[in-house]
């Protein structure tokens, strides 16, 4: 049956990390944003909150909570209404655990999980993208190939979300020559093994405290047991699906902050002698705002709980994905606009969440749902 | 839980008014072309379809809300280009009737065939504009005006017509009042002629010096509140129906996209212009992209509007996402069959294919129960806590 | 030097096709739309104004005035703004006509444009597009195949401007195995020819008073010095972006005719207690409409000016039709809107503006710059 | 007639510009990250390139307008993603000054780089809320309130200050007055930290019983006219300013698109991707119609400007179509280079190109000299004929 009522489990999990959100993300993201660093302290508490390993299976060490996108989805809008940059790089490690329990052989779940279930914080990652323009996935130039039982990994990566701390990272590349994706496998790559150099990336014009690195892999040595699945490796297909449902559900999150600013300043900027807000001007662009932002919800639920009922979700999350890729941008641009020159300045956000808010809708790879 | 599956049980039913609604097309073009025939009764092929009261007969209550399946109807049945092969013996009147009559009127005209007559000349959204007065004269109100775009007003037995009681009491004034066919006064002026939905008639009425009963008032109730934002119980009445009306107005416009949609995908796949989710931008073509583009459109869209009528399933205020729904049904019934449009190229101008129907009667769910524009003022004062008042 | 002025000519002939478009061509708009015909008076009055021979060199007996793209751009939209349809029943000719000029060889010339320099009215048109979605002009399925000296040609051409009429047609064919557009070539084609069956086309959304028509080509023998141009036939380019400029010139008149009659209605129109004009929504819709308008007649006459410049105009004008596509429907979209309910009826022009706008985007070959 | 051809003189004018705009590449990545650091007043490579008056030295005079050739060098200028090799000695201040400045006063402080200092913190587009006074005591004038967005306002000599003398009486009462750099009072508060733009600097003011000699008022002439719409002669002049500035400010965002624009043009053609003319929709991928969308919405936009200018300088009136230009070019600049960046891909986001910049620099353009929307109020004012009382 169609429903969008939340479980209790859902509703209490995404208050308390939009708690967390407002009171420890939203206040450190401008500091965190010149810095193009995120506070380590911060890293360690939103590690206590103990959502890494709550999906991790009992035996690992985990949580055992059921793999649920529609949960994950919640989760991660909360983050975003705190701070897109600051949360990719508190939960960074997802990018590596979630893919491991979903795809995942139960040996690699054995082997691989328990260290994200101590409290000790451990950082993780997963490398997509590619230093080529117009990059496409089904296309991409890093190559695993076969040597004897195992793999050589050679190629580089860019844009790898807490590259430079991952202990472990997931890495994407072309493993047969099976048209599009399908010759596509993900490999579980030690960060200190021979011939793996992580380096921080250029600047980004958003998302800094993300902490972009630079993977350079030559000819790096995978054994044949670290491809992601069992035998030769499973579909990456889940994967992308949960990452396109992973970024639009931060955009989510950031696109409605910025209408829960933008609100009350316009409602006490006044203008030739009455708050902006009653301009039809505004107050259609605010009412648009709203409007977009929860189709957008609703996408990211859509493709999420197809996922959740066992259906293929590649095509709901590509549509999710291109609607809040375009609507979200729209978003944060009029959410700055509304604050004319004043948006323009680095004492408020909005200049700050149109710069997150391009990256996230541009960068595949920033969160798993 | 966040589910968006449909039981086998509501697969059957929705698949069952799809297929009635694809029989209705063979009737569309026909219909169009002639719009001054008044539609059947029934068409012979109604036979095949049981009414759908029957269908939903069995049906496990703890499926999906029963008005959010009605949403989902109306999508499926607006996603084809036909027309109804059973007529509704209903219109907005009886709704009207049933929101916010007296147990007697209910009963005395429920069987009869009522329109929603509101609309006037110099008042489209702004109903509190009306200028069509209704005067009491001992045991008979005497009504005056002039109404137009009363849809089902050629073929109604009736309408709920507003008219005000007291001009200077704004919204306050005005009540809503049943007036029969043929009451002396009362005179049918046009059909009118429009850019589509041409077998659903439109029509203009005038009242002059009009008589009807003093119980013909809806509801009943004679008093007349004062103060700004205030309104008659019927007028309460009739606007909340609209709560649930907009969404369904949003769903029909939402169909039509749908149908547009389809004939697009369906003839550009034959020329091998297919969307591949696997691929990037990079790889699809522009055609292609504008097909996925109107598909997540239309899709959210629909979204917005099963998420409107959950909440009134579940008795929870919508005003606000109504309103949100009437704006993406709205928005994506005129840019959907337009994309359409422009992923076939020319031909889709021409006959040959339904889209340019699709558009056409499509067009009217950014206008009919409020355009776009008045949908945003009420998000608008919603989001911003303004009152009508505050934000004009 | 760049300059937007324009000279006393054109001036001069832009203001008498537009006292031409509004006494004549608007007030039968209505009519000749619901009666999907144009009235052959009103096409005797146009032809007597003489414009179709105006730029036919004077040794072929035309007005020999030369050729401007600039200046048929300001007589369409002249003609646009009374009404598309009726313009381009009116004007079809120079379909045929332009191109002969343009790119026909002097044996051509000589042979074919006499006739449309007398008195009488003469129909002519041109036939591109054809059935298959998606009709791309670099696929077309038409067909010319050697056939000794001359040539045979093979296809269906559909929604061609007054087809039933035209003595003469200009048919586009693909003459050669030179990929995209650089095989396909135009044949002049007499409509009586042996093959030829030319029968009313399918109805059409709007412009309908243009008189669709479809052509079958059936093994239709084609001489050899009919294949428009010298020898091998000319490279039909130039012809592709006279019909983008002429339809996009069209829909900016179009366009203009919206924005013209919106700006009354809205000042009069009165909801909520003032002119819904006054309503920042309304008034900004007005205000893009017009912004739009603006910026499309510009498109149009830089790519005009670039053929009339003896540069390659294809480029300027696929961008001047790209733009004038995106924003006219649009416009003419808004301008219902604007009508509310009203827009809706057939009483207005609103709606049929609408579909007539829509159908003079879709439709490469309405009229020829 | 209608042209757009330039010659052979201006295409070397303008390759001159863009050569010299590309030499200044080199310095921006600096500058963005270093923006407490003030420009030189030249860069070394500055002696390379002879100034522009040089090189305009022997322009035939039936050539294209002086302004749309300033416009179109501006264009060129911000179609790179530099820092200028030469600082101008002057400001915003300084076109104040020679519109409205007396003689004697052009004569006096024509030399010298002023910055324009109107906005308030309670004050943007609303000029006529302007809260800073000037009182007149004995031979001085005494300045109190704050300013903010004052560009240049850090480097210049001194600034071009709106104040009211007489609140009562709305714009008639706004007059503009020089203050020096160094009058005591005058407190230069902070630099402002921007999202781009970050190598021009920005300050905010503030006066406090800031005293300057009575002949510092900008025309002289002290009267205060009275009634809706009017405006001191200093008030109007500058305002008239505008309709140049409008158009020059919207060439600067027309140059930002173009040059995020051709990044992503040109490193999509190393991977194949561009756009083939004679190609249809069908046939082209997404990304190269993106490519195709965005030239054109240039293209329109640089019209639009041109018209502006071309208009002006023939002496016609452009208040309308300064606006239209004003708008098409802030709206090309904020939707330009973000459309760059989604046919760039993520890479678009990284300082490896300077799509980032074009898009950060290039935003300011839909913000400063007036709003989208307020472009858009005097548009639809102009087209309506409604006064700024109607229309608000």
């Amino acid at each position: 049956m169609i429903s969008f009522a939340l479980t209790e489990e859902q509703t209490q999990v995404r208050d308390t990390l939009l708690s967390f959100a407002t009171s420890e993300l939203a206040t450190r993201a401008r500091s965190a944003d010149e810095a193009r660093l995120s506070p380590s302290e911060l890293l360690d508490t939103a590690w206590s909150l103990g959502f890494t390993a709550l999906s991790i299976p009992e035996d690992c060490g985990g949580g055992g909570a059921p793999r649920s996108l529609v949960t994950s989805a919640l989760m991660l809008e909360a983050l975003g209404y705190g701070c897109a940059g600051l949360a990719s790089a508190a939960f960074a490690s997802m990018l590596f655990v979630n893919p491991l329990i979903d795809l995942g052989s139960e040996e690699q779940r054995l082997r691989y999980l328990p260290e994200f279930c101590g409290e000790k914080r451990r950082a993780a990652s997963l490398a997509l993208h590619e230093g080529a323009p117009a990059f496409d996935p089904a296309r991409m130039a890093t190559r695993a190939m076969r040597d004897g039982k195992g793999w050589v990994l050679t190629g580089t990566k860019r844009l790898v979300p807490m590259g430079e701390h991952a202990s472990r990272l997931l890495v994407l590349a072309r493993a047969s020559d099976a048209p599009g994706l399908a010759g596509i496998r993900a490999f579980i790559v030690d960060s200190d093994a021979t011939g793996v150099t992580i380096a921080r990336d250029s600047g980004t014009l958003g998302l800094t405290a993300a902490g972009f690195a630079r993977v350079e892999l030559a000819q790096v040595r995978v054994p044949a047991d670290d491809v992601l699945g069992d035998g030769e490796g499973a579909d990456i297909r889940p994967l992308l699906a949960s990452l396109r449902i992973g970024g639009a559900a931060l955009a989510v999150g950031l696109a409605r902050a910025v209408i829960d600013f933008a609100i009350p300043y316009a409602k006490e900027r006044v203008a030739f002698g009455e708050p902006i807000a009653r301009k039809q001007s505004i107050a259609f662009m605010l009412a648009d705002m709203h409007i977009e932002c929860e189709a957008m919800r609703w996408m990211v639920w859509k493709a999420a709980a197809e996922a959740d009922a066992g259906r293929d979700a590649a095509k709901a999350s590509v549509l999710a994905q291109d609607y809040v890729n375009r609507h979200a941008v729209r978003i944060a641009d009029d959410g700055l606009q509304i604050f004319g020159g004043h948006g323009y300045i680095r004492d408020l956000p909005p200049e700050m969440w149109l710069r997150n808010m391009r990256v996230l809708t541009s960068h595949d790879a920033i969160a798993a749902a | 839980m966040v589910d968006f599956s449909l039981s086998d049980f509501d697969r059957a039913v929705l698949d069952g008014v799809a297929a009635e609604a694809r029989v209705g097309e063979k009737y569309a073009r026909y219909y169009d072309e002639h719009e001054d025939e008044v539609l059947p009764k029934s068409f012979p092929e109604a036979a095949q379809f049981p009414p759908i009261q029957q269908r939903l007969r069995g049906r496990p209550r703890d499926d999906t809300p029963m008005l959010l399946l009605q949403v989902l109807m109306r999508i499926e049945r607006e996603a084809h280009c036909g027309v109804p092969l059973r007529q509704a013996p209903t219109a907005l009147g009886n709704a009207a009737l049933g929101a916010a009559g007296t147990d007697a009127q209910k009963a005395r005209w429920g069987n009869l065939m009522l329109a929603m007559s509101i609309t006037e000349p110099g008042a489209g959204s702004d109903t509190k504009a009306i200028q069509t007065t209704a005067r009491l004269d001992g045991e008979e109100w005497v009504l005056n005006g002039d109404k137009i775009f009363v849809t089902n007003g050629v073929r109604c037995d009736g309408a709920i017509v507003w008219a005000t009681v007291d001009k200077s009491a704004g919204r306050g004034g005005i009540k809503s009042f049943l007036v029969l066919k043929g009451t002396p006064g009362f005179e049918l002026v046009r059909k009118e002629k429009k850019l589509g939905i041409r077998s659903s008639d439109t029509a203009a009425y005038a009242f002059r010096d009009c008589r009807i009963p003093r119980d013909h008032l809806i509801g009943g109730d004679e008093g007349v509140p004062r103060g700004e934002g205030e309104g008659s119980a019927s007028y309460k009445g009739v606007l909340k129906t609209f709560n649930m009306t907009r969404p369904f107005v949003a769903a029909g416009g939402v169909g039509k996209a749908i149908g547009a949609f389809r004939v697009a995908r369906d003839e550009l796949a034959k020329e091998g212009i297919a969307v591949d989710f696997d691929d990037s931008r990079h790889a699809r073509s522009a055609t292609a992209q504008t097909l996925l583009e109107l598909e997540a459109d239309i899709e959210a869209a629909t979204l917005t509007v099963m998420h409107a009528a959950w909440l009134a399933s579940d008795g929870m205020p919508n005003n606000l996402e109504a309103s949100v729904a009437k704006a993406k049904g709205g928005e994506v019934c005129r840019t959907g069959p337009q994309r359409a449009m422009d992923a076939l190229g020319a031909m889709g101008l021409s006959h040959d294919y339904q889209v340019e129907q699709y558009l056409r009667d499509g067009r009217i769910a950014d206008i009919y129960e409020g355009t776009g524009q008045i949908q945003r003022l009420v998000i608008a004062r919603e989001i911003l806590g303004y009152s009508s008042a505050e934000l004009t």
